[in-house]
């Protein structure tokens, strides 16, 4: 794909954004979830919708370390797309609904160019991708609090963590005011990471050195999750706890399964 | 009261009791017609599709029905290409198989898509490395090959054969089918294939992904060979089928060994690469990306016998029966590996499609299991009904089987 | 087929075409008149107004679009003048605070990001090449919206096949990207879809 | 040309059109303006165009007050947001603070006086008019009743100290057998043991969170909401312990430093064996804790003879935990310092008894937390206002504290606390023959499903309200919630109802709208010249001495300024008791003794303990943001309403499947519930979920009064329900 040489060629000029989750901080609190439903206008659940059908880009998991009472641990884990760069779900989108952006390294997806077919969901490990199966509902009057910079879907198509776009264009148009045309490290950041209460999201260019989140990717306690797959994710992961990194990633053998809740 | 639409030479039943026949087929139709509103009206909430089970019970109806009716092109490029002139009393009948699972297969799809209005987009802008977009060229492209291919049948109708332009058209179109074989024949190895390789490529899902050759993933070519393996057994399933309902004799036995002996010998080579392809998988493929073969096959019901069954039962054992001379000659024994072989490509179909979306990738996912709703099941049914309609209408006024007046003045 | 076989097609064949390419288009769009009419001339050589005083962008890089009763109360405080369209303006919403329902010739589908600033700033484009002479008009001409998509007919522009669209004209995403792929910008569709 | 325009001409010309239309634009021009279409529906909701902008104001869903920056479209508010590094709440806001702008536009939104028709399981609306409902509560005071039949005129305040709480009290002062009375489900009332052993009532208190290494938990929610969330999340950050007493695996004890998973009811006796092996093994500092008591030495002798009993090997009996573990926390406590002891709640369970809070923050004194300086410190409260001060005022009542059928007219005022409220313990105070129940609420929902009557209050950000200090707040705090949009016509702020109902029945009004009070209250905080107001604008605090003059202040306070107290240097005297003022040892022990018996034995009928659990604000009370099916519905990452957890052991249940429906029965009744099993549930433990109310987030047309598991909770004569025996389905 020419945007993908794109990329590569452009790497020095461009940012490539990604996230640090600090599984030792994260306490589960959900701020997140309503933050990036309230910024991304996700509608609220139909009366009949489960948590396999619901619109969740920011989804959080609780994961148990497979011992029963009273030995009973857990870590809450931020699920949300991961950005990979060796990107599964743009090599199969037949319409180029899906694009890793050459500007920013988000993997986009554009609803409106979207049919529906689903085949990217299938091809995502990280279960990260929401199709809209009802039409987008809004109890009446509250659609005048949607969210202007982010447009709503329609139902039929795929949707997604985008790293809150709609953020970046608008600290674009602020800094090119300013007569800027790149972005200071804090002008753009995703919900997520903004309203986090422990400061455990961390965003960020993956490619500027002297960023907060390149020291971060350093740490020997990084991780991502399924990295042995290839896909490479611009989202990482960190924990200290080596019962949470083998119950969060595959790095290793297991024969007996890790038992979930949430 | 169409006696002059029957073809010349044969019987068929009265028109009342035909269409008496035909009417719980066209009340499944309606229901189905009904379902598919619900569905364009209100979306895909009807079905029990989810956001990881994102393909259900029409996808993997698509990948059967389409493996199935590859006998249409795989019978035509044994008659017209390799010259096979055996084949010509069945390949009208092929063809209209081949059409009705392909156009059933699309109808199922654009029901299956959430925006079928922009399904355009993929012709208009595809994405060359999805092999979702080659599978929606070749299909469409065969299926216009598939109507060319239908249109000198439907001339060969009694009444429309009095047209004297027709004849000269059909004439014509006659001419352009070795043509018309070969680029069916290219287009349908090219879509059985990216329709196998459209999981194979899926990177992200451990129990799909498979090892690249020439460029495809395995399953590319291992979705060729099963489909032109089960096609055949399935054109002698459905010309058995037809000529027990008719109470006619359609073809003489020798066709339907033919049609059994190909069959089996395509099956022994298929379960040859696809065990090769199983070993290197479990062996390879899946333990480089931390996923051994109690990770794929640890959740029951889907054990490792589904693996075994697929090979052995529905892979080896109709071959051996079908390639067995003695054994071929028995219409018993020929039926039975028929329908071995046709379950086993339907079984891999559906490994391939259910079972890599019920297992877990993430490590703390769940295993999920997934039942279609009865909008699912109705617009499925449906267009089973819609073929059997269009085949029984086929049947009763086009000559699908040349053989049978000779079959029945004799 | 003989001749009168042919004729007949022929005439089926004329007749879509014109059906097609005259009649069509017309009945594509609805054409609707604006509240009531504004003239840029008037306001812009009787009382020296720029178009910077209406249409700028603001502190935070947006753009501010058509100016709303805030801004037009600045002189509008009473009816000036006698047109029948300046009495509709101040009674009908000034008065009665209501903001004017102005059908926006040239505004994008919801799902479209446009920076007015990045492309005055650092593009450099006037305004003229995509508003053409708006801003020299007497009056409003009728707005034409799609019947199908509901969006407005200079989306499309003013070419029913869209061939030869010189720059500017039209507004259709191929438009953008013409555009985009003659000045060489790498961008990417979030670059313009929110 | 001579023959007659036939069938097959038509069809050659309609041919030929067919043909000649691909060479026109009208195929391609249809076909992408249909699929443009499929992005225009016009049941797509078009987000509002216009102007963005930023204001500031104080959330008032729950008692925390927190503040939020709102960014706006005009004058909507589209999201709101914490103010980074704000001294309150250091600019964190929960879940549910998120969704603050949505609810003026709840499904469940009521825009109209309304009688509620309670028919079998269900109930629906009629419009009244305001009058009506004045005149029958008029009718009620005026009839003579007997105080046989109960006589009570209440109303129901679940957050008091606000101005309207004062409002409530000045005008339920003035009619006869006006009482005005909270739930005492608040997380303030877990403060009462705290008091009772201080000795201490018109003293406040609060804590020094920051300060803490180590907190010891028992019960408290520390991560999930509890006190000001920001606060806690805030000190966790940086490092603060939490050892989390709790039986069930919640989120906090998911990820505290310890779980310590005791039986339920074993609270306080964990406390009493930590206070064993603290004064067993010397870990406190005797000589700096006598000076804080009269009389430390019989206090201390008393209080070890006490709790002699409770060494480690008997704790560990009782609780579960093992002996060795009790020894350990009781140190860590001594070198991990400093630590804190929480007494808190679970936000469905209710709260600890009162010997129980007792036991729990006597703690606190043997690790000599308390005073200025320390841990629990002492703080000034709000003055009232200038209307207030001089008025007579109801006192505040605990509805336990009632008897039994002695309320006639209730009326509820719409704020909760956020925490479960069992609908039993209000009904069974009302008068059996036709009580009136009025509620003050902008929704048809939580208690006002209750309600024969409501009248519709404004909701969140659409008037003027103001936010005392939460119960966690070290320094007395005053902000007050600044309206972005003005309410819906029909909606009657609750103090303008009492004026009209005061007119009504003849008595005195109150001064002005109730937007005027606040601002009275204001200027006697501004009178004081004490502390800082912290300006959201600019992130900066100025003391309320550089400001100018009062109505600077109040304009400062009214753009989302928070005024912040100096700590109190010296607090009132107060004499520890180890028991409680009130309270002799006698009557503790036996009350502990009581709660050791109510747990449930194997081999009855009755052989789980029921344990509910929910989320702060989120237990089937109010209505909250319809987008909180997100962390609920769309994900299970909290458990809905009516979703039992048991471990897949305990015994008796073989015969159920994961996910089985089934029934949860109590003394008090029966219930439906959906099985889960979860190996992290206490064996011979059931609990049992509140979730968000259902009906009126998903804004189904039937509005449904579902039962739900406080319904067959036993409810204890101190208003707790923390534990009651149950069984599962039929035997």
């Amino acid at each position: 794909m020419n945007n993908r040489n794109k990329v590569t060629q452009d790497n020095q000029k461009h940012p490539r954004y990604g996230m640090v989750v600090d599984l030792d901080k994260c306490t589960g609190c959900g701020t997140c979830s309503l933050a990036c439903a309230v910024e991304n206008n996700q509608q609220p659940a139909t009366p009949d919708m489960t948590n396999r059908t619901g619109n969740t880009w920011m989804r959080m998991y609780k994961v148990h370390n497979g011992k029963p009472f009273p030995d009973s641990r857990a870590v809450f884990v931020p699920m949300f797309c991961q950005q990979c760069d060796d990107t599964p779900c743009l090599y199969v989108c037949p319409q180029n609904a899906v694009e890793l952006d050459p500007m920013t390294g988000i993997v986009a997806q554009i609803p409106e160019r979207c049919f529906g077919c689903r085949y990217c969901m299938a091809a995502c490990p990280y279960e990260s991708r929401y199709f809209n199966w009802w039409d987008p509902v809004w109890p009446e009057g509250m659609e005048k609090t949607l969210n202007p910079d982010v447009s709503p879907r329609m139902r039929g198509v795929v949707e997604k963590c985008n790293f809150c776009h709609g953020r970046w264009q608008r600290a674009r148009a602020k800094a090119a005011s300013e007569g800027r045309r790149e972005l200071r490290e804090d002008e753009y950041i995703p919900a997520c990471v903004e309203c986090c209460p422990t400061e455990a999201l961390t965003f960020g260019n993956l490619d500027d050195p002297k960023s907060k989140i390149a020291k971060l990717v350093d740490d020997p306690n990084i991780f991502k999750i399924l990295g042995r797959l290839g896909t490479k994710p611009k989202v990482y992961y960190r924990t200290t706890r080596s019962w949470v990194r083998n119950a969060v990633d595959r790095n290793i053998y297991s024969e007996t399964k890790e038992t979930v809740h949430g | 009261m169409d006696k002059k639409l029957i073809v010349r030479g044969v019987t068929r039943m009265e028109f009342k009791k035909f269409i008496t026949y035909l009417i719980p087929w066209f009340i499944l139709l309606g229901i189905g017609l009904y379902a598919m509103y619900l569905v364009f009206r209100y979306g895909l909430n009807h079905t029990n599709m989810d956001n990881r089970f994102a393909f259900g019970l029409w996808i993997y109806f698509d990948l059967a029905i389409i493996a199935l009716g590859a006998g249409a092109f795989f019978t035509g490029l044994l008659l017209y290409v390799f010259k096979r002139h055996e084949f010509k009393s069945v390949i009208n009948s092929a063809v209209v198989i081949g059409f009705i699972c392909y156009s059933g297969a699309i109808a199922a799809l654009v029901v299956d898509v959430g925006q079928p209005l922009r399904a355009w987009f993929t012709l208009y802008r595809p994405n060359a490395h999805s092999m979702l977009a080659e599978v929606t060229f070749c299909l469409s492209l065969y299926l216009t090959v598939l109507a060319v291919e239908y249109v000198p049948i439907v001339m060969k109708n009694r009444k429309l054969k009095q047209l004297p332009s027709f004849l000269v058209f059909e004439f014509k179109l006659h001419k352009v089918m070795p043509l018309l074989a070969g680029v069916g024949a290219l287009l349908s190895f090219f879509h059985q294939g990216s329709l196998g390789g459209m999981f194979g490529v899926l990177n992200g899902q451990p129990f799909a992904f498979r090892e690249t050759v020439l460029v495809f993933p395995s399953t590319f070519f291992l979705f060729v060979l099963s489909a032109i393996a089960a096609g055949p057994s399935f054109i002698l399933l459905t010309t058995w089928l037809v000529s027990k309902i008719s109470g006619k004799r359609l073809v003489t036995k020798d066709v339907l060994m033919s049609l059994g002996k190909i069959s089996g010998i395509l099956l022994i080579i298929y379960v040859f690469f696809k065990s090769i392809d199983s070993l290197v998988w479990l062996n390879k493929t899946s333990p480089a990306v931390g996923f051994s073969a109690a990770d794929h096959y640890g959740f029951a019901p889907f054990g490792i016998w589904i693996l075994s069954l697929e090979i052995i039962l529905l892979g080896l054992v109709p071959g051996l029966i079908l390639i067995n001379k003695k054994l071929r000659a028995r219409t018993s024994w020929l039926l039975t590996g028929a329908v071995l072989a046709c379950a086993g490509v339907a079984l891999n179909r559906f490994v391939t499609t259910i079972q890599t979306l019920s297992l877990p990738t993430l490590p703390f996912a769940d295993f999920l299991t997934y039942t279609p709703t009865w909008e699912e099941t109705a617009i499925f049914l449906m267009v089973i009904a819609y073929g059997v309609i269009l085949y029984s209408f086929s049947f009763r006024y086009l000559p699908l089987f040349p053989q049978e007046r000779e079959l029945h003045t004799k | 087929m003989n001749n009168k076989g042919i004729l007949f097609f022929f005439a089926g064949f004329i007749a879509m075409l014109v059906f097609g390419w005259f009649l069509f288009p017309s009945l594509m769009y609805q054409k609707l008149e604006q509240p009531f009419h504004f003239s840029h001339v008037t306001h812009t050589e009787m009382t020296g107004m720029s178009c910077n005083d209406c249409h700028y962008v603001k502190s935070d890089g947006q753009f501010s679009g058509i100016p709303t009763n805030e801004n037009c109360s600045m002189c509008h405080m009473g009816i000036l003048g006698e047109t029948e369209d300046e009495r509709i303006f101040v009674e009908e919403y000034m008065m009665q605070d209501r903001e004017v329902p102005w059908f926006v010739y040239s505004r994008q589908p919801e799902n479209v990001y446009f920076p007015h600033v990045q492309h005055i700033d650092f593009g450099e484009i006037s305004c003229e090449r995509c508003h053409g002479e708006h801003g020299t008009s007497e009056s409003l001409r009728p707005f034409q919206r799609n019947r199908l998509s509901g969006y407005s007919r200079d989306i499309w522009g003013p070419s029913i096949s869209r061939i030869n669209n010189p720059a500017g004209i039209g507004m259709k995403m191929n438009d953008c990207i013409r555009c985009h792929e003659q000045s060489e910008l790498t961008i990417g569709c979030i670059g313009c879809h929110k | 040309m001579s023959k007659r325009f036939n069938r097959r001409d038509v069809m050659k010309i309609v041919g030929g059109g067919i043909a000649g239309m691909v060479f026109t634009p009208i195929p391609w021009k249809l076909i992408d303006d249909l699929s443009i279409w499929t992005q225009n529906w016009s049941w797509i909701p078009v987000p509002l165009k216009g102007d963005i902008n930023y204001k500031y104001s104080i959330c008032t869903i729950c008692s925390a007050g927190c503040p939020v920056r709102a960014r706006n479209v005009g004058t909507q508010p589209v999201s709101l947001w914490g103010i980074k590094n704000h001294p309150v709440n250091n600019g964190a806001l929960c879940p549910l603070g998120f969704g603050g702008h949505h609810l003026a536009f709840h499904p469940a939104r009521l825009r109209h006086p309304v009688k509620i028709v309670h028919e079998k399981n269900k109930i629906s609306t009629e419009k009244v008019s305001c009058a009506d409902i004045i005149s029958l509560i008029r009718k009620n005071i005026e009839s003579k009743q007997t105080p046989q039949t109960g006589n009570l005129i209440a109303m129901l305040d679940d957050r008091p100290g606000r101005t309207v709480s004062y409002a409530y009290r000045a005008f339920l002062a003035q009619i006869p057998n006006g009482t005005y009375i909270t739930t005492g489900t608040d997380e303030t009332d877990s403060m009462q043991g705290l008091y009772e052993i201080l000795g201490t009532e018109n003293q406040e208190y609060g804590f020094n969170i920051e300060k803490a290494r180590t907190i010891v938990s028992f019960g408290a929610p520390l991560l999930e909401g509890w006190g000001i969330p920001g606060r806690m999340m805030h000190a966790r950050k940086n490092g603060c312990r939490i050892l989390q007493v709790e039986t069930r695996f919640s989120h906090t004890a998911s990820v505290a430093d310890r779980w310590l998973p005791v039986k339920p009811g074993t609270e306080a006796v964990f406390a009493l064996g930590l206070a064993n092996v603290l004064i067993n093994e010397n870990l406190i500092d005797t000589d700096k804790l006598s000076y804080q008591s009269a009389n430390f030495d019989k206090e201390l002798k008393n209080y070890k003879e006490c709790i002699a009993g409770y060494t480690p090997a008997y704790v560990a009996g009782r609780t579960g935990i093992k002996e060795e573990l009790i020894r350990e926390i009781a140190r860590e406590m001594t070198t991990e310092t400093p630590s804190l002891v929480i007494c808190g709640r679970e936000p469905a369970a209710g709260p600890f008894s009162r010997e129980e809070q007792i036991a729990i923050w006597g703690l606190n004194f043997l690790l000599g937390n308390i005073g200025p300086g320390n841990l629990i410190v002492p703080r000034r409260s709000v003055p009232a206002g200038a209307s207030f001060s001089e008025t007579k005022l109801a006192s505040v009542k605990k509805i336990s504290d009632l008897p039994d059928h002695s309320i006639r007219v209730l009326m509820i005022d719409e704020a909760e606390s956020g925490h479960a409220i069992p609908w039993q313990l209000i009904e069974r105070k009302l008068v059996a023959d036709n009580p009136l129940v009025i509620s003050m609420s902008p929704y048809l929902a939580g208690m006002t499903k209750r309600a024969d009557y409501v009248i519709p209050a404004p909701t969140q950000y659409e008037s003027c309200q103001d936010i005392p200090p939460s119960f966690d707040s070290q320094t007395a705090t005053y902000a007050v919630s600044a309206p972005f949009y003005t309410p819906p016509e029909n909606v009657i702020q609750p103090t303008e109802f009492l004026n009209r109902l005061a007119e009504d029945i003849g008595i005195e009004k109150t001064n002005g709208s109730y937007t005027d009070m606040i601002k009275e209250r204001t200027a006697e905080i501004y009178e004081k010249k004490r502390g800082w107001i912290y300006i959201p604008h600019n992130g900066r605090l100025i003391e309320t001495a550089d400001v100018f003059t009062g109505q600077q202040f109040w304009s400062h306070l009214n753009n989302g300024g928070y005024w912040i107290d100096e700590p109190l240097e010296q607090a009132d005297n107060y004499s520890i008791s180890l028991f409680g003022i009130s309270h002799d040892r006698g009557s503790f022990e036996k009350a502990l003794r009581q709660i050791d018996k109510s747990y449930p034995s194997e081999n009855t009928t009755y052989p789980l303990a029921l344990v509910p659990f929910g989320w702060r604000g989120v237990v089937d009370s109010g209505p909250v943001t319809p987008l909180i099916t997100k962390l609920y519905q769309e994900t299970e990452f909290r458990k809905g309403t009516n979703r039992a957890l048991i471990h897949p052991e305990t015994g008796g249940f073989s015969r159920l499947r994961d996910g089985a429906q089934t029934t949860i029965v109590t003394d008090s009744g029966e219930l439906q519930v959906r099985i889960e099993f979860n190996d992290s549930v206490m064996p011979g433990v059931v609990h049992v979920a509140l979730g968000p109310d259902q009906d009126s987030i998903t804004g189904v047309k039937e509005v449904r009064i579902k039962e739900n598991i406080l319904s067959v909770c036993s409810l204890k004569d101190n208003g707790t329900w923390r534990m009651t025996p149950a069984r599962i389905g039929t035997v």
